[in-house]
């Protein structure tokens, strides 16, 4: 038998018959399509139980209840809580993405200890007893030196049972040093301290009962102050209700109001002033109040027999025209504004609460008071509304000597001294300190950070950056790894949110004093603990009267002690509110006179005249040389970016327009008119230049700013936390540069002066 | 291209030479080798590569169960609340009875000790399981068109112990999506097979249409 | 005693010069080869389209090549069944052009699908409504009846005739390619017109959609005109180039001029619908829309402005047609092939129009801006890549296949 | 468009967005991520490579300062109806019946796993409501922890877009079931996630055909239109606006035309 090429020919064919008749080619062609439908990378989610839990939101200080859905132990959607007081169902961004946090990869998953260079982000981990064995050490040494004084702690608030361990542990350790970051609650509190006489109040606006109201350039749609609070009251407004957004910038709160009166930037003083003018000409103001619970409205006589103006004397000067004149509005528009605010069902004027810009002008806010104060708006529905915080039930510090002696020292920012004897924190003094002293004797030599970020927050950041970096030792309780925790030398991670208890009273300008609990959720993912417990941990290691401050074996028992009878209803339903109604008028105000002095008379001024006393217009000379800077730059907010001591989780960076961010450039705000003097194109890279620092970015013609205004979104420009945020954009913090009140020492610059070039 | 060399030879020859080559039975042949020997690779060979038995964690005694449960199959797989099915159950269903060895058999120890005193769910092979794009509901079937467990998943109530589980090493899915019979022909051998299709038929033949895609997916 | 390889009586360069010849063409299709396996392992991130650009280069290059491989198509039309004899001549050479065009669209198609490896749905799990479809059935089937009418070429080389099982396979394939031919002249019919479809049917797009006849869309008709027009000038043109390049008389002059004299007419009257459908499209399609003509054509980066349709009815539409259809034209080759490529470029233009500034226009008002893209450098060698395969192709089939029966009696 | 399952009942779902109220904060669409799983990337700045099944879009009215106005537009999938009720622009292209009209809700589907990536649709779609999945999907860290059971994560080369959360229709016919009424699907029980996680109250959902839902009667009502309506696509997404110029801006008008709302006024 024979075989050639053709025998082999004839195998290969019937093989290749043999085989399309078999099931290999198509059950091999569909089994790889479906196995490019079921990627092995692809994750397939896990299947299970559906359960709902209610908790709070802590990413910022709006504290709006949530409900989080969680399967089997994976927590799978953050919603807004309809039944919660704060919130009501509606929630912000930044709400919806802390699930990012959660699980994201910014988490710092134990304690750590730095082993390079500060900013390097060099940890290596470390256990829990050896961290605290260390803190407790480092803090023990120092207070043993005679230095317990040094000691100072940064929280982003000093609300709730937090920020009061801090507080006592500082107190029994011997420190006075307790530092609230800055923020609008400065002026709001000082200014209700000064017209209605107690201290420490939360100045809180009833939005949802409100029917006018005025906003002297709060972001109150662009997520500044409680944005759930605020949205929740927007999205029950109907056509009777009105709102009138005062900024140089068409926000979205400004494009959704129904009225955008673009004032000259820094006038807002001048125009509520010149509002009170035409309510007092006409006639407008509430006789109640004004005659039987205010004080200083009319000319006055004090015991001495010194004749002084009153409020109405001052606004005498404000006339509509004069007005107009300031703040670039017409006239007209401004009498009608007065006018119709008066007339309206519960009016209300609000200010402060726009997160981005902290400057906290406290004759702007004591005016944008008297406005409420005026049409009787306090403590009433639909205004604004003054309430304490929740007190605590918790048996007296103990103190030793050196206790006593260090929190009699003065403090390390100046607040409260003779100084600056009426505000309570001013942290933006302390890099100034820092920087001033020299090396052997340093006014900070241990720091603890608690829920803030003072090194991306703070401006003229530079500065802050390198007084941050003297301080020999400092402790960090971030759950992220951000910018400050990166300057840490020991990070003791707190749990996130959705893992730990914590108590979240007085949000950030909500009218009720509502307390809310966040409850663990889920069990912690890593290494973290509870900063209540590592305070109380690092107190029971330093002994003594310390130990003796704080018997309690862990937070959860302090928490139930602090809040005693309430906290089964916190713990049932999530949250508290503390009172029905505000104070009445009668009992509201604790000064010698029982009366809202529209005259404050308590206020500490630096000149001696009425003027200095009573809320004059002050022009607020921003930094910047006006004839090289011919533009002024001002921060703005987007409810996209989260501009506080927390970053954008991705999702928020995926929301930002492409007219904000591209790539790793950030676009500033420019009116098409003063980009043509400019020459200067949509999308063309310039540099701004201020007296703090220059940026490049790129330029987005925008109709709605002023012209001569530029503006540059807050939050972004991010070195730490992940590749998600890091790197994007500039921090417009570092362009910024404060203005110190001389009276309060709070930061008066609401923008800075600029200038703008093609690069 | 301009240089050109001369094509030497003449036209071809139209008769194939004449040498003597292998007979048209012979190359039948080598015809009929190939054809049987992937035929039998195709329809033998293939599924035994294709598929890989993979081992139940351990052996499971449905029948046995059935005796001391007062509800069936849903005294274990039941529905939930919100209507969802609960599919095989957990640890926490399991301590109830399982808390401590009782010492029925070698699985009943092997269980509690390598899963319940160790808190480790059992990772069960789940022999319906689907791929993640389809969205199946039990509720419309048991309670809207009243159908039996047996229906779809057979008597796996009655047994005694677990099936041979196949794995498809393509696809990660069990062979009884696809059905065991590779040319899908004929009745299934254990219960129906589980391919878009098979479910396709069934709706069209109960609803009259095969439902809308996201009917079915997700 | 050995059978020589070449095709009876023609001279062919030697070896080492024909290699030579091809490395260049070789050169192109490795880089191309590797941007294909980058782009089926990553993915379409290899590329510079995005969600507005779904469709891109790659479309245009499929459009674009099948309509001019429609040569094949229409040059079996005239000569099998309308009986031309004498564009018999030329037949083989617009098969294998054909076949080169063809394929590549094929080869861009399975390139330009997200998951390759699913691509056999669009057979299997159909929807008889998407002109994709229709596009992916014809064109895989004319694909099977060019190759079937490709065989018979390749079995007439000396080498393989000298087997007779070949032999005769060859001869009967010849006696039935006038069935096969018909065949493909039905899906050809059919799948150009779907490509036209593919735009043509797009109501979501005022730019590219057009009323028509029943499910068909004008375009449907008008892409299938000017194939049939444009292709077998595509054959001639080719022709004449590698007339140029081997410096030898492939066909005779009068093939040429038969086909230019066929095209002409085709071009005349499709450049004359085309005009219609224009205007109708601008005065009542676009407007009922809101849309006006210049909409389409102004306020957007330079290169979609009016003088793009003046180029395509114009310059490369009427002017070849005119050209074409006057004996002097068609008597002096450099008009002739002149008004030969205009009618390609005007081709060109009609597809690259009809997919991307379909899709660069934009629709909401307040997406003022016009989409802008331009390929990456995957998409551009693997555009170029049909060149590169089809110089090889052709030249292989040149050198070892009787491609032109005339060549023999050309150059004696 | 299949047929309608002989025990269905037929719905209409639709939207009406009410642009005078939405504020542009985009928790429509940050909600959407979490609640479909959708992907992200380290830049997504480039919004023609970053999936989103709602957008939300800037308009301005163009005038210059103070006079300028600005207005967001959330954008979903239109989830349109097209010709006669079932043939949406992008249905009736895609070669592999990927996509298709669900009859029973009016919503239009998307498979991802029968989608092979040719993006015929998303060049049929005027609205771009079709998103390719240019990269394979990552969820860095641990995040694949929050991947919701109700929607199957994508895979690249794969086109996704908004299906109206077509699973939580899915759950409320699932708990109808259970509850043994299964038509009973009322509009409480049915919202999509957007919907719910609108802070401002700016976004309504339900049967556009039911007078008894809230989408019902404010479709009808006078300033309602719907984006690019004069293409034929008959979109189930209402938007209200009072201002002229925003309809304006939302469809195509000759120089000589008005929006229907206007077309009979001053305004």
């Amino acid at each position: 038998m024979k075989i050639d090429r053709r025998c082999f020919l004839s195998l290969a064919g019937g093989l290749v018959a043999g085989h399309l008749l078999s099931p290999v080619p198509w059950k091999v062609t569909d089994d790889l399509s479906i196995w490019t439908q079921n990627w092995p990378w692809t994750p397939v989610p896990e299947t299970g139980p559906v359960t709902w839990k209610n908790t709070t939101c802590t990413m910022c200080p709006g504290g709006c209840g949530i409900k989080v859905r969680i399967i089997k132990d994976r927590v799978i959607k953050i919603e807004g809580r309809e039944d919660h007081p704060v919130n009501r169902g509606s929630l912000c961004p930044l709400g919806y993405a802390s699930i990012q946090y959660l699980y994201g990869p910014s988490r710092v998953k134990s304690p750590m200890k730095r082993i390079g260079e500060r900013g390097s982000g060099n940890y290596e981990p470390i256990t829990w007893e050896e961290a605290i064995t260390e803190v407790s050490g480092k803090l023990g040494d120092l207070r043993k030196s005679g230095k317990s004084h040094t000691v100072a702690c940064i929280s982003g608030s000093d609300k709730g049972t937090i920020p009061h361990l801090f507080k006592r542990f500082l107190e029994a350790y011997g420190s006075p040093n307790f530092i609230r970051t800055p923020s609008a609650k400065d002026a709001h509190e000082t200014a209700a301290y000064l017209a209605q006489g107690k201290k420490a109040q939360n100045v809180g606006f009833d939005l949802e009962n409100a029917g006018y109201i005025v906003s002297f350039g709060c972001g109150l749609l662009d997520g500044c102050g409680s944005p759930g609070y605020q949205f929740s009251s927007y999205s029950r407004f109907d056509k009777d209700h009105t709102l009138v957004q005062v900024e140089p910038r068409l926000s979205n709160t400004a494009a959704k109001a129904k009225k955008w009166m673009p004032a000259k930037p820094g006038t807002d003083g001048a125009l509520a002033l010149g509002m009170a003018h035409v309510i007092i000409k006409k006639g407008l103001y509430n006789r109640n109040f004004i005659e039987n619970h205010s004080f200083g409205f009319e000319d006055w006589t004090d015991d001495d027999g010194n004749i002084h103006m009153g409020f109405k004397g001052l606004v005498k000067g404000y006339t509509p025209s004069m007005v107009s004149e300031i703040t670039g509005l017409a006239a007209g528009q401004i009498e009608s504004l007065a006018t119709d605010f008066a007339r309206a069902q519960h009016p209300v004027a609000v200010c402060g609460y726009n997160e981005c810009t902290v400057s906290s002008d406290i004759d702007k806010t004591l005016a944008v008071h008297a406005l409420n104060a005026l049409v009787g708006n306090i403590n009433q529905p639909g205004g604004m509304i003054v309430f304490s915080d929740p007190e605590y039930n918790l048996p007296e510090v103990e103190k030793d000597q050196i206790a006593s002696d260090g929190t009699a020292k003065p403090r390390a920012d100046r607040a409260g001294t003779a100084e600056y004897p009426q505000t309570r924190y001013l942290l933006n003094m302390l890099p100034e300190t820092i920087m001033g002293a020299n090396g052997n004797d340093l006014p900070i030599e241990a720091l603890l950070v608690t829920d803030a970020n003072p090194v991306y927050t703070m401006e003229d950041n530079e500065t802050a950056q390198e007084a941050f970096a003297r301080i020999p030792f400092i402790v960090n309780f971030s759950s992220f790894m951000d910018e400050t925790a990166q300057f840490a030398d020991i990070i003791l991670p707190d749990h996130h949110f959705l893992e730990g208890f914590r108590d979240v009273p007085a949000p950030d300008g909500v009218g009720k004093p509502v307390t809310s609990l966040s409850a663990p959720v889920v069990k912690p993912l890593y290494n973290t603990r509870n900063t209540g417990d590592v305070i109380i941990s690092i107190a029971k290691s330093l002994g003594g009267t310390i130990d003796a401050s704080f018997p309690w074996n862990n937070y959860e028992a302090f928490l139930k002690q602090a809040y005693n009878d309430q906290y089964t209803d916190l713990s049932r339903s999530g949250y508290v509110v503390s009172a029905d109604k505000p104070a009445p008028w009668e009992s509201a105000f604790a000064n010698e006179r029982g009366k809202y002095e529209f005259y404050p008379t308590m206020r500490h001024t630096a000149g001696n005249d009425d003027k200095s006393k009573l809320p004059d217009f002050r022009q607020v000379d921003i930094p910047g040389d006006k004839t090289n800077d011919a533009l002024v730059l001002i921060p703005y907010k987007s409810p996209r970016i989260a501009s506080g001591a927390i970053a954008n989780p991705p999702f928020m960076t995926k929301t930002i327009d492409a007219d904000m961010l591209k790539h790793e450039r950030l676009f500033i705000q420019v009116n098409p008119e003063t980009a043509g003097k400019l020459n200067l194109k949509q999308g063309d890279a310039a540099v701004v230049k201020t007296p703090s620092g220059e940026a490049t970015v790129l330029v987005d013609l925008f109709e709605g700013i002023m012209p001569g205004i530029i503006a540059m979104p807050a939050g972004l420009g991010h070195t730490a936390y992940s590749k998600f945020i890091a790197g994007k954009g500039v921090n417009v913090n570092a362009l910024l540069k404060p203005v110190f009140d001389p009276t309060f020492g709070l930061n008066k610059a609401w923008g800075i002066r600029a200038s703008l070039q093609k690069a | 291209m301009s240089t050109q060399t001369e094509n030497t030879s003449n036209a071809p020859s139209n008769e194939p030479s004449p040498k003597k080559g292998a007979t048209g039975w012979v190359i039948f042949a080598f015809f009929v080798i190939g054809f049987g020997f992937s035929l039998l690779g195709g329809w033998v060979g293939f599924p035994k590569m294709l598929y890989t038995e993979v081992p139940h964690p351990i052996d499971f005694n449905h029948a046995l169960h059935m005796n001391l449960v007062y509800d069936g199959c849903n005294s274990c797989h039941y529905f939930r609340e919100d209507g969802s099915f609960s599919g095989s159950p957990t640890l926490n269903e399991c301590r109830d009875c399982h808390g401590f060895v009782m010492g029925i058999n070698e699985n009943e120890e092997k269980f509690v000790e390598e899963y319940v005193l160790q808190d480790k769910e059992v990772p069960w092979n789940i022999f319906s399981k689907q791929p993640d794009c389809v969205y199946f509901s039990h509720a419309p079937h048991v309670n809207g068109a009243e159908m039996d467990c047996a229906a779809c998943h057979g008597d796996i109530g009655d047994s005694e112990s677990l099936r041979s589980y196949q794995e498809n090493r393509l696809t990660g899915y069990s062979r009884d999506i696809w059905g065991w019979n590779m040319s899908r022909l004929g009745e299934p051998e254990h219960a129906p097979r589980m391919k878009m299709m098979d479910c396709v038929n069934c709706h069209v033949e109960e609803t009259d249409s095969q439902g809308s895609c996201f009917q079915c997916h997700k | 005693m050995t059978t020589p390889a070449f095709p009876e009586g023609v001279k062919r360069c030697g070896n080492g010069q024909f290699i030579l010849w091809l490395l260049p063409a070789f050169l192109v299709l490795l880089i191309a080869v590797y941007a294909m396996f980058r782009v089926w392992f990553y993915g379409l991130n290899q590329t510079n389209m995005n969600d507005a650009y779904g469709f891109a280069i790659w479309i245009w290059a499929d459009l674009a090549v099948i309509a001019l491989g429609g040569g094949a198509f229409f040059s079996g039309f005239l000569a099998y069944i309308i009986g031309v004899k004498n564009v018999k001549n030329i037949i083989n050479f617009a098969v294998v052009l054909g076949v080169v065009c063809y394929t590549s669209a094929l080869l861009i198609l399975g390139l330009d699908v997200g998951q390759p490896l699913r691509g056999w749905f669009i057979f299997w799990h159909a929807n008889i409504h998407s002109m994709l479809t229709e596009v992916a059935f014809c064109l895989t089937i004319y694909l099977g009846v060019l190759i079937v009418e490709f065989i018979p070429v390749i079995l007439e080389n000396p080498k393989i005739q000298k087997n007779r099982f070949f032999h005769h396979m060859a001869h009967n394939m010849h006696e039935i390619m006038a069935v096969f031919a018909a065949t493909g002249v039905f899906l050809s019919f059919f799948h150009q017109g779907s490509l036209g479809g593919v735009p043509g049917v797009l109501y979501g797009r005022p730019f590219a959609f057009r009323e028509g006849l029943f499910i068909w869309p004008w375009t449907f008709f008008l892409f299938t005109w000017s194939a049939a027009a444009v292709g077998p000038l595509f054959t001639a043109t080719m022709c004449r180039l590698a007339e140029f390049i081997t410096g030898k008389r492939l066909v005779k002059d009068d093939v040429y001029r038969l086909l230019a004299k066929i095209s002409g007419w085709m071009l005349l009257t499709y450049i004359i619908a085309k005009s219609i459908d224009t205007i109708y499209w601008a005065t009542v399609t676009a407007p009922a829309r809101g849309f006006t003509l210049m909409d389409f054509y102004s306020n957007n980066p330079a290169y979609y402005g009016i003088w793009i349709l003046i180029a395509e009815i114009l310059i490369c539409g009427f002017l070849p047609a005119l050209i074409l259809i006057t004996q002097k034209g068609r008597e002096n080759k450099k008009l002739l092939f002149g008004a030969a490529i205009l009618a390609i470029i005007g081709l060109c233009i009609n597809r690259w129009v009809m997919v991307l500034q379909v899709l660069a226009a934009p629709l909401k008002p307040f997406q003022e801006e016009w989409f802008v893209y331009s390929p990456a450098w995957t998409e551009v060698i693997t555009t170029i890549l049909p060149v590169a395969y089809g110089i090889i192709l052709i030249s292989l089939a040149y050198r070892f296949l009787p491609l032109f029966p005339q060549e023999r009696e050309l150059n004696p | 468009m299949q047929k309608i399952p002989s025990h269905t009942k037929a719905r209409h779902y639709g939207m009406v967005i009410d642009l005078d109220k939405c504020t542009g904060c985009a928790t429509c669409m940050v909600a959407c991520y979490s609640e479909n799983n959708v992907s992200f990337r380290d830049d997504e700045s480039v919004k023609l490579l970053s999936i989103n099944w709602i957008q939300v879009y800037k308009l301005t009215n163009g005038k210059p300062f103070p006079d300028t106005e600005v207005c967001y537009l959330p954008q979903p999938c239109m989830q349109c109806d097209g010709k006669d009720f079932g043939h949406p622009p992008c249905v009736s292209v895609c070669p592999a019946v990927a996509t298709d009209f669900d009859s029973p809700t009016g919503i239009v589907s998307q498979i991802t796993t029968r989608c092979f990536g040719c993006r015929y649709c998303m060049a049929a779609c005027p609205y771009h409501s079709r998103k390719f999945n240019w990269w394979d999907p990552v969820w860095p860290a641990d995040m694949q922890n929050y991947l919701s059971p109700d929607v199957s994560p994508r895979m690249r080369g794969v086109i996704e877009k908004c299906t109206f959360c077509y699973h939580r229709f899915q759950q409320a016919r699932q708990k109808a079931y259970a509850e043994g009424n299964p038509e009973d699907i009322g509009e409480d029980d049915y919202q999509t996630a957007c919907t719910q996680a609108c802070p401002s109250g700016a976004i309504t959902f339900g049967d556009l055909d039911d007078p008894a839902h809230e989408v019902y009667k404010l479709k009808n009502n006078r300033y309602a239109f719907r984006l690019l309506e004069r293409l034929g696509t008959n979109p189930s997404v209402y938007y209200l606006s009072t201002r002229k110029w925003v309809h304006r801006a939302c469809d195509n008008y000759l120089e000589n035309e008005e929006p229907a709302a206007f077309a009979n006024k001053q305004a």
